[in-house]
């Protein structure tokens, strides 16, 4: 079969199995098996895509046209791949995990769960392959749409809330401030395709082209820059499955690679570097940063903390990108890789605990270790590679992320990420130490002997602790394959 | 003669000012339909006052016509007496609609009517 | 000697004409008049497509009554505009009739259903009539037919909400009708024809004079009372809610926009030449009524607690979408206004369709009774959300298609263009809103009443026109060249410039 | 002399038109409006206009009179004081009036022959009506023939109000119309107790049923046609409900009847322009029923005039009937 077809097959499956998930829901061991059958399938699929990107052919398809420059069509370049093949490879672990949990929790609504759920990697994946801005749009639309089940999971009037506002937020950035910036560029240049070298620098004023950067890059709520960031908190009522998908996999990644996008395939790092508006969005990306891990200082529920990690992560690659030079460039794509292996071990951890010992809040984890050590010690290799430090992936991220900074002469921006480093460690280490050096506070109930989270959600979080592991070995030829984007493997 | 040849206008645009007024002060549904009929009636007056011609007559032959005839113009006519016939239409259905009205709310006036909707 | 191809033009009003008071002279009981009434509509649909391909093919088309030449006598005109309209208003007919095959009896009483089905065939080809004339004073007789028609209809509905709805209507509707009737007579007061292509041109001589500005106002005012353009609104949605609901499938896609296609007839083939400098004021007279209208509208419908009200209010902010590319006065705008007159009809049509299926099993549309419909009711509800979509305007939806024109059309019209779109995006997410507040109660709310088991998904005809009308709403986004084509060479007719 | 006239019966209608709108009586308001409608045909009179003036006398003055009475006796006599609010109402009128006001400063005069109405079109009607359709009675031509599609849309309308008021009437009340008891004795009984006004009213029957024959038949003489000669008929049928009692006529002639009678009276009219369809001319193009065209139009004319008066009394009598048995429920 072309590859073509085969595109076209590795965004449908998560979508089929959709379908079938929904129609086998009578039957749940059936079901749990089909869909982790489904996970695999799609993340094969995916992969069977990586040679012909490799020898740098390009794989198009164009679905339908509906007007001159208007038009659903995918394509694969490097980026994409790497974020297709993250959110492919990170479903199969969460979808296990999903079931261990949701079970261990006894959830209601399972089917409907999980349906979204996979409903949601589908358009992860078309969001990855879209050739222009239209069809990204789309999918990043059925995106906010189709977790909002999930959010909303609960269904209690918390969790409604939570969700109107997760859903409010998102759709009213992109469509009250996205969608504008696309008519615009649309009127203007009458495309919205990703062009290397950008669209706009030949038949855009810098001063037009300078709003418009405003407008996407605020109107990208995914990629939660202050003040569009309320969302990812409040999502927080949200099971833990579903907050690993949406801040390690799915949607937050969706987001910064969108911006990414962008700022590569529409506007041009030249181009962009011309704009006043790039400085702008740096300085507030750099704010961000820093606030938003001060704000996770303060928290003291898990979940939250690491929610505002994210917030503060993801700044590092829209900062990346408007550092608009090669190297942030492609230090943001690695951090898509490293931060989702990160952050999902930590959440898949923090749900672990959970469901073992129902703890949400970090000042109950005095001792945890002693019950639950390997669900511990995943979680200080996560939380060592998101601060960035080595032998761990998050390390690569951020090195090319500074060395794209002193690239840029901003030099600046190397201290910001410096001063962030040590709040990543001061808000994400204690919680480790509380649970390994202090001895249980409550004596009384706490009996010896290992009681970790079952299987289902065990096996999965170990491995993603590995995998963060590895990634520091083979950061390498992933960085390489980025660079394929600016014709030079650096 | 000269602004006495407009008092014509004059009137039908009383007539309609008049018939206006009724249509949205009253708040009586019988009251309303007689300020619609006035209202229209308004217009005929218009449409009929341009078909007059000075030393014309009726646009009727009567014997031969000879050269040089004034007739009035007969096109207004014809859609005047289309309008009369909308007009009698439109007034006999909002009677028997007020009528229901009636029954079915005991009273015509659109304040009552709209408090008990309101309630319901 | 004329062969039946030539007679579609007038056969496409004079056959529903002709059958209409036949239907009202037959026994009541039974479903022959339903029958009747629904072959001649299929019909007329039938002889619409042909018009629409005839149109495409050979460009507009006329026919002279009585064979009488035109001014004196009366000409039918049928561009391309023209033809869609008696394409939508003869299909959202059939629609409206499909449904109320399952949905009328429990609304309306068996010995009125020969009178409500004359009613529906006149009102039928009173709009059709309106939109294939050339002639000023013909298109006020149908307009009166179509709007006595749909009075009684109204008047008819199952609460007695519906007299009162009707009365209101009934005001408004004869108020525009006289307005619309004084425009004409000064129009004719100046130029002495009634055959609009020959006012247009007979107009030159007096052009700027003030009974033409007067004119102007009057008709474009007489027409926004019939299009329940804002602030003249009030009778529709009470109209809407009030009416039978397969009565309301047939309204909400065509009655109003019938008197927007009139309005742009006048707009650009009569006034825009000769109104002189008072063009551009009577447009941005227009265009903040239009633009009020939309976010008014968007507004109360978020907060309206009924769900036909709620799409009512939906409607008047449509419309004001349509108003507003017509103000615009360029041949995008008349493209987007067209578009749009199609777009919305399509998906209008379906989402009356889904309440009407509703309030058939609930016997309630208010918002709250119908919480865990999306279970009860799959089929119905996930078609009503699809519809919703396109009403959003989300890609691949018809809806998208139109927004993508409207405000390409706008933004032609520089910093005020901006502006504008802001305003139209702003209306759009109050669609999401009042969409997503409906979709919420559906899906993730308990049941207020459990549905018994044989009665739960619609009928299958309201399933089959619903689900028609949701593929069409997908069909004419992914593809609406056609549309676009007669928006086209439309725009080429009125402004003689394409795009 | 006649201009005068016209002036002093125009400033009548005005005055009479205010007092119509201000007594609230509704009665008495009701007879105000068929007196304004009498003044208002009096001066179509004077212009000219003798058709529109017997149409406008007949309904207006009579019909339409006739059926706000009988609504009247089954609503409420007098309107509530109370009433909506009025500035911004005023405010609007007084804006729509003083537009129009200006307007006619460059509109053309009255009786001005140079006005363009009288250039275009209507000097073709006048010429060639001779020589097309030959009947002395130019506005008949045009009603029936130049613009007959109008007259046929016409024809419908009132088609229409007849089953509509039929169908907002024929509901049985869920109460009883709450009206006095010799109200309601009045609505049935008629005028049943004056034997003097039976007797002359008796006497007027026939008289305007001749009236009306005339002018169904003679309307391409003299003033008239199908609109003002079903008007007469119904006034007729209306003066006999009256006298005689409502449910006497109703029982004369059965809504069922009428319904007919109204739909056949609509399918003559189509069914003429079909006929011409069918015999391959244009819709509604009497030339195609006979060789000579004249006599063709001739025909014509008179069958659709036919159908029109047919629909408009039988429509005109159904809804008298539906307004004036509705007490007797």
């Amino acid at each position: 079969m072309t590859n073509q077809f085969l595109l076209l097959v590795a965004i449908a499956i998560p979508l089929i199995g959709a379908v079938v998930t929904a129609l086998s829901g009578h039957n749940r061991n059936l079901r749990d098996s089909l869909m982790v059958g489904g996970a695999t399938l799609g993340f094969i699929a995916v992969l069977s895509l990586l040679p012909s990107v490799l020898d740098g052919s390009v794989l198009a398809v164009n679905l339908v046209t509906m007007m001159p420059g208007l038009s659903i069509a995918f394509a694969i370049e490097p980026l994409g791949m790497v974020f297709a093949l993250v959110a492919s490879g990170l479903w199969i672990l969460t979808s296990v995990y999903a079931i261990g949990y949701m079970r261990g929790a006894q959830e209601k609504h399972q089917t409907r769960f999980f349906a979204c759920f996979s409903i949601a990697i589908f358009a992860a994946l078309g969001i990855a392959f879209a050739e222009n801005m239209l069809t990204l749009f789309i999918f990043y639309e059925v995106l906010s749409v189709s977790t909002y089940p999930l959010v909303a999971h609960k269904g209690n009037e918390e969790a409604k809330r939570g969700a109107r506002i997760y859903l409010g937020l998102l759709i009213g950035t992109s469509i009250g401030l996205m969608l504008p910036a696309m008519l615009v560029t649309w009127h203007l240049t009458g495309t919205l395709d990703f062009q290397s070298g950008g669209i706009l620098q030949d038949n855009v004023s810098r001063g037009v082209g300078a709003v418009l950067l405003l407008l996407y890059m605020f109107g990208i709520g995914k990629a939660a820059l202050m003040p569009f960031h309320r969302w990812l908190p409040s999502a927080m009522v949200a099971p833990t499955p579903v907050s690993a998908l949406l801040h390690a996999v799915a949607v937050v990644k969706a987001g910064v690679f969108t911006v990414l996008k962008v700022s590569i395939y529409l506007f041009g790092l030249d181009y962009l570097e011309s704009l006043w508006s790039s400085d702008l969005i740096m300085w507030v990306a750099a704010f961000t940063l820093l606030a938003a891990s001060i704000v996770a200082l303060q928290k003291t529920n898990l979940k939250a903390r690491l929610a505002y990690s994210t917030v503060s992560q993801l700044s590092y690659i829209t900062l990346g990108a408007m550092l608009a030079s090669e190297l942030s460039i492609v230090g943001g794509g690695l951090h898509i890789v490293m931060h989702a292996f990160g952050k999902i071990t930590l959440f898949f951890c923090a749900g672990a605990i959970y469901v073992a010992a129902h703890k949400t809040e970090i000042h109950e984890m005095d001792g945890l270790a002693r019950k639950m050590p390997i669900t511990m010690g995943a979680f200080l290799l996560g939380a060592l590679s998101v601060i960035g430090a080595p032998p761990l992936g998050g390390f690569w991220s951020k090195w090319n992320l500074m060395l794209g900074a002193a690239d840029a002469q901003h030099s600046i921006m190397i201290a910001v990420f410096l001063i962030s480093t040590l709040l990543n460690i001061a808000y994400l280490l204690p919680p480790v130490i509380r649970a390994f050096l202090l001895k249980p506070a409550d004596g009384a109930q706490s009996k010896p002997g290992i009681e970790e989270a079952p299987l289902f959600c065990l096996v999965p979080l170990t491995l993603t602790a590995i995998g963060t592991f590895v990634l520091f070995f083979v950061a390498d030829p992933i960085r390489g394959f980025i660079g394929t984007i600016f014709g030079s493997v650096m | 003669m000269n602004l006495l040849g407009l008092y014509n206008y004059w009137i039908y645009i009383f007539l309609l000012v008049v018939g206006l007024y009724a249509v949205f002060v009253k708040g009586n549904y019988v009251k309303r339909m007689i300020g619609l009929g006035i209202f229209q009636s308004a217009v005929f007056l218009l449409f009929i006052s341009m078909d007059k011609v000075e030393g014309g007559t009726g646009p009727i032959f009567r014997g031969v016509p000879t050269e040089g005839q004034l007739f009035a113009n007969p096109l207004p006519q014809v859609l005047i007496l289309t309008a009369i016939v909308v007009g009698i239409a439109v007034t006999s259905l909002g009677l028997a609609i007020a009528i229901r009205i009636r029954e079915e709310y005991g009273s015509v006036e659109e304040a009552d009517t709209r408090r008990m909707d309101d309630q319901s | 000697m004329m062969t039946l191809y030539d007679q579609l033009p007038v056969l496409v009003v004079v056959l529903p004409l002709f059958l209409a008071p036949l239907v009202a002279t037959l026994p009541s009981r039974g479903k022959l008049p339903w029958l009747v009434a629904t072959i001649t509509t299929a019909l007329t649909f039938a002889i619409s497509i042909s018009l629409v391909t005839q149109v495409l093919e050979t460009g507009s088309l006329t026919y002279l009554l009585g064979n009488w030449p035109i001014p004196f006598g009366i000409g039918l005109y049928i561009g391309p505009f023209s033809a869609m309209m008696a394409l939508i208003i003869s299909g959202a007919s059939l629609a409206g009739l499909i449904v109320s095959a399952s949905a009328m009896d429990n609304e309306v009483p068996a010995e009125h259903q020969s009178l409500l089905y004359s009613c529906w065939l006149l009102a039928m080809s009173g709009l059709i009539g309106i939109v294939i004339t050339g002639d000023a004073f013909n298109v006020f007789v149908f307009m009166e037919i179509s709007s006595l028609a749909s009075y009684v209809m109204v008047a008819n509905g199952p609460t007695r909400q519906g007299l009162t709805a009707s009365f209101k209507y009934l005001v408004t509707g004869t108020m525009g009708a006289t307005f619309y009737l004084i425009g004409v007579g000064y129009l004719y007061m100046m130029t002495g024809t009634l055959n609009m292509a020959d006012m247009a041109v007979r107009l030159e001589d007096v052009s700027d004079t003030l009974p033409v500005i007067v004119a102007g106002g009057f008709l474009i005012l007489g027409l926004a009372m019939k299009a329940a353009l804002f602030p003249m609104h009030a009778w529709m949605p009470n109209a809407y809610q009030f009416a039978p609901s397969a009565v309301a499938v047939f309204f909400a896609a065509c009655s109003t926009k019938v008197a927007l296609y009139v309005m742009l007839r006048f707009q650009f083939q009569i006034l825009t030449p000769n109104l002189g400098n008072h063009l551009e004021l009577l447009n941005a007279l227009i265009m903040t009524l239009s633009v009020i209208g939309f976010i008014a509208g968007s507004l109360i419908a978020i907060f309206s607690d009924n769900l036909k009200r709620l799409l009512g209010y939906s409607s008047v902010a449509q419309l004001g979408y349509i108003v507003l590319a017509i103000s615009l006065g360029t041949s995008a705008g008349i493209s987007a206004a067209i578009i749009h007159t199609f777009n919305h009809a399509i998906m209008k049509a379906a989402l009356f369709a889904a309440v009407a299926a509703m309030v058939l099993r609930f016997g309630s549309s208010k918002i709250e009774d119908l919480a865990g419909v999306g279970k009860q009711m799959p089929l119905t509800m996930l078609g009503f959300a699809l519809a919703g979509l396109s009403l959003i305007g989300v890609p691949l939806t018809a809806g998208f298609i139109s927004k993508w024109y409207l405000i390409q059309a706008v933004l032609e019209s520089g910093t005020l263009g901006i502006l504008l779109t802001l305003l139209i995006l702003t209306s759009s997410l109050m669609a999401v809103i009042y969409i997503w507040k409906v979709i919420e109660i559906a899906y993730f709310q308990p049941a207020r009443q459990e549905l018994p088991p044989g009665r739960r998904e619609a009928p299958a005809p309201v399933l089959i026109v619903l689900w028609a009308l949701v593929l069409a709403n997908f069909w004419f986004g992914i593809d609406p060249e056609l549309v676009l084509s007669l928006a086209r060479s439309e725009a080429v007719n009125l402004m003689g410039v394409g795009k | 002399m006649m201009t005068f006239f016209g002036f002093f019966t125009l400033t009548m209608v005005a005055v009479v038109a205010v007092a119509t709108v201000v007594s609230s009586n509704l009665f008495v308001a009701s007879m105000w409006f068929g007196i304004f409608s009498l003044l208002m045909a009096s001066n179509f009179f004077i212009l000219d206009a003798a058709d529109v003036a017997l149409t406008e006398a007949a309904v207006g003055a009579g019909v339409s009179t006739v059926l706000f009475m009988g609504a009247l006796s089954l609503t409420a006599d007098k309107e509530s004081i109370r009433q909506g609010r009025r500035l911004l109402p005023i405010v609007v009128v007084a804006v729509v009036g003083l537009v129009l006001l200006i307007a006619t400063l460059e509109q053309p005069r009255l009786g001005d022959p140079l006005a363009p109405v009288h250039q275009h079109v209507a000097p073709w009607y006048i010429e060639k009506t001779p020589e097309y359709i030959n009947i002395p009675n130019i506005v008949t031509a045009i009603l029936a023939s130049f613009r007959g599609y109008d007259t046929m849309g016409e024809v419908l309308v009132i088609f229409t109000a007849g089953i509509g008021v039929l169908s907002v009437l024929s509901f049985k009340p869920k109460k009883r119309a709450s009206i006095s008891s010799e109200e309601l004795g009045q609505a049935i009984r008629g005028l049943q107790h004056h034997a003097v006004l039976r007797v002359v009213g008796k006497l007027l029957i026939p008289v305007l049923l001749l009236f009306g024959l005339l002018v169904q038949f003679h309307g391409k003489y003299s003033p008239g046609g199908g609109f003002s000669a079903g008007a007469l008929f119904a006034a007729a049928i209306m003066l006999y409900g009256i006298l005689e009692g409502a449910d006497r006529s109703a029982k004369a002639m059965p809504q069922k009847v009428m319904i007919n009678l109204a739909a056949l009276g609509c399918t003559i009219y189509t069914g003429v322009g079909v006929a011409c369809m069918l015999l391959g001319h244009h819709f509604l193009d009497y030339n195609a029923l006979w060789t000579d065209p004249q006599i063709a139009q001739y025909y014509g004319i008179l069958m659709v005039e036919f159908g029109v008066g047919l629909t408009v009394t039988a429509v005109l009598i159904m809804i008298f009937n539906a307004i004036a048995n509705r007490a007797t429920y």
